[in-house]
């Protein structure tokens, strides 16, 4: 029988930072964005050697703690062209107005159960003594709802409907985050200059733009990509900085 | 325990209880012994005598119970009837929706069209007089039918089926 | 209806109901008007508070209900068990908080707020009756906006939303 360590289980990215917050007793508004991040990855690299599913929220929030740390990467244009792309880049301000808010109904929760335990102390009479009860007679059963509100409220329905069935036919594509730092590594090896954008797809996904971020973030960190960008409207430029053998593509 | 402490165990005991409970039951719970305990019962019902309460402590079955009093009966046959004012909720107006124009309709359908169980809004409308089942589905599992009554004609204002708006275009993608 | 007379049919009322009675109802009950009513009751639960007394009045989910006092708990773990809402894991009581504090909210803001995907945790509060749908958002895709129910109220023995313990405040630096 193999032996393991309990490793503490935490539902989301957020109560994960605040756990490695709260392990060091630093104040949210104090946070290190250097140190935490290396505890962050460190954490997700204990997870996955015991096992635990990494979903991606957690991988998503690595990428966003990395793009604080070394700096926005995007460049502004592109945050106000896609809103929904808005989403991944974060400051420093925004993760820990994150972290205040998601404490509050963290310490809300806890009350809750408070109440609910208190609850549990009192007992209400099990059964009415108001006897089997007759037929129920309604006097307006449908309230003041009108048959205008049917029509509008069946259009609707239908609409989302529809958007469900769109999304059902988009099928998730999964992408393999070493596979992804292999084979950036091998196109900017080729090239010995790219764009940011020409390593997206024609119509990148929110998690082809993360994993792509995390890939080169991660060849930044080992040396052997690096990133330039003369101004925030200009393309990021990422060129090839070490020989070729110093890099092994993964295999596969 | 102190007599007034145990008239309040006793009380909240036979209040938490859902049938008469044994004599033998509460003296063990406030650890007296029987005859005491019947005594103390027995000060507790006369208690409730008084004009000014609702209930009554009575020896019913073998055991104790609280009973509302027989003369507050017309009073709560009022509550008997519930009246229902309350209007529909979202989930059954969508529900109500779906089969009005879509009718005769099955559950399975709706629920595909609503992307969520939709048995309790079905409930509601069924017990409303809404809906009624209309015959069954040829085909695996002959499932069960549903469409609108004459009630929900009536409750709308509607002269028939037909008179439901149209409805407004939905852009094709 | 005299004071006295009342009081004893609110009594059988709300010891017969078992569940919350509303004070429109009560009030309609004994025909007194509602400020009239809500006075009397006040009385009544402050009665209830004697020592001798194993039950309270409490105004629970908009409505009255008699509860055992918590003090007699250990007394009566042999007999029936309350409503249970333990067993709700960490991740269902961050979500329910949210819901309860920030309602009406749709799912995105709620996961926006915890930082993960919630739906599992939903869909467990749906189940229990603990949030229901309350609507849809107008916007892209209608979301559907989530609110607590009365069985939430009911279960954390709260007279109604505003009986909320305050949101912790976010300390200012």
């Amino acid at each position: 029988m193999s032996y393991r360590v309990k490793l503490d289980v935490f539902d989301g990215p957020l109560e994960l930072l605040l756990h490695l917050l709260e392990q060091d007793k630093l104040d949210i508004r104090d946070i290190e964005i250097s140190r935490i991040t290396q505890q962050y990855l460190d954490y997700l690299a204990t997870m996955q050697e015991y096992d635990l599913e990494v979903t991606g929220d957690f991988l998503v929030m690595a990428a966003r703690l990395l793009q604080i740390k070394v700096g926005a990467l995007l460049p502004e244009a592109e945050r106000e062209s896609e809103p929904e792309e808005h989403e991944i880049i974060y400051s420093r301000d925004e993760l820990i107005r994150r972290l205040l808010v998601y404490r509050q109904f963290r310490e809300a929760a806890q009350k809750l159960a408070e109440l609910a335990l208190r609850r549990s102390q009192v007992y209400v009479r099990p059964v009415s003594l108001l006897g089997p009860k007759g037929p129920v007679v309604y006097t307006n059963p449908v309230g003041d709802a009108t048959v205008q509100d049917l029509a509008s409220i069946y259009a609707n329905t239908l609409l989302n409907w529809q958007a469900r069935e769109e999304v059902r036919q988009v099928k998730r594509r999964t992408i393999d985050l070493t596979a992804k730092i292999g084979e950036i590594a091998l196109l900017v090896q080729k090239y010995s200059q790219l764009a940011f954008d020409e390593l997206l797809g024609r119509q990148p996904t929110k998690t082809d733009i993360v994993y792509t971020l995390l890939a080169v973030l991660e060849l930044v960190k080992q040396g052997i990509v690096r990133v330039q960008q003369s101004d925030v409207n200009e393309p990021i430029i990422i060129s090839f900085e070490k020989e070729q053998e110093d890099y092994v593509a993964p295999e596969g | 325990m102190s007599p007034r402490k145990a008239k309040a165990v006793l009380e909240a005991i036979i209040f938490a209880a859902a049938r008469p409970v044994p004599l033998k039951n509460l003296a063990a719970a406030v650890g007296w012994d029987e005859y005491r305990t019947e005594l103390l019962l027995a000060e507790m019902m006369r208690e409730c005598q008084h004009s000014r309460r609702g209930i009554e402590l009575r020896k019913i079955a073998g055991g104790y119970q609280y009973t509302t009093k027989p003369w507050t009966a017309p009073y709560l046959e009022a509550f008997q009837r519930p009246e229902v004012t309350s209007g529909l909720s979202q989930a059954a107006l969508e529900t109500l929706a779906i089969i009005a124009y879509r009718q005769p309709i099955t559950k399975v359908e709706i629920e595909d069209i609503r992307g969520v169980r939709s048995d309790s809004a079905i409930n509601t409308l069924l017990e409303r007089e809404l809906i009624e089942e209309k015959g069954r589905q040829d085909g695996p599992g002959r499932p069960i039918l549903l469409g609108t009554t004459q009630r929900f004609l009536e409750c709308f204002g509607l002269a028939g089926l037909e008179d439901l708006p149209p409805l407004p275009k939905i852009p094709n993608k």
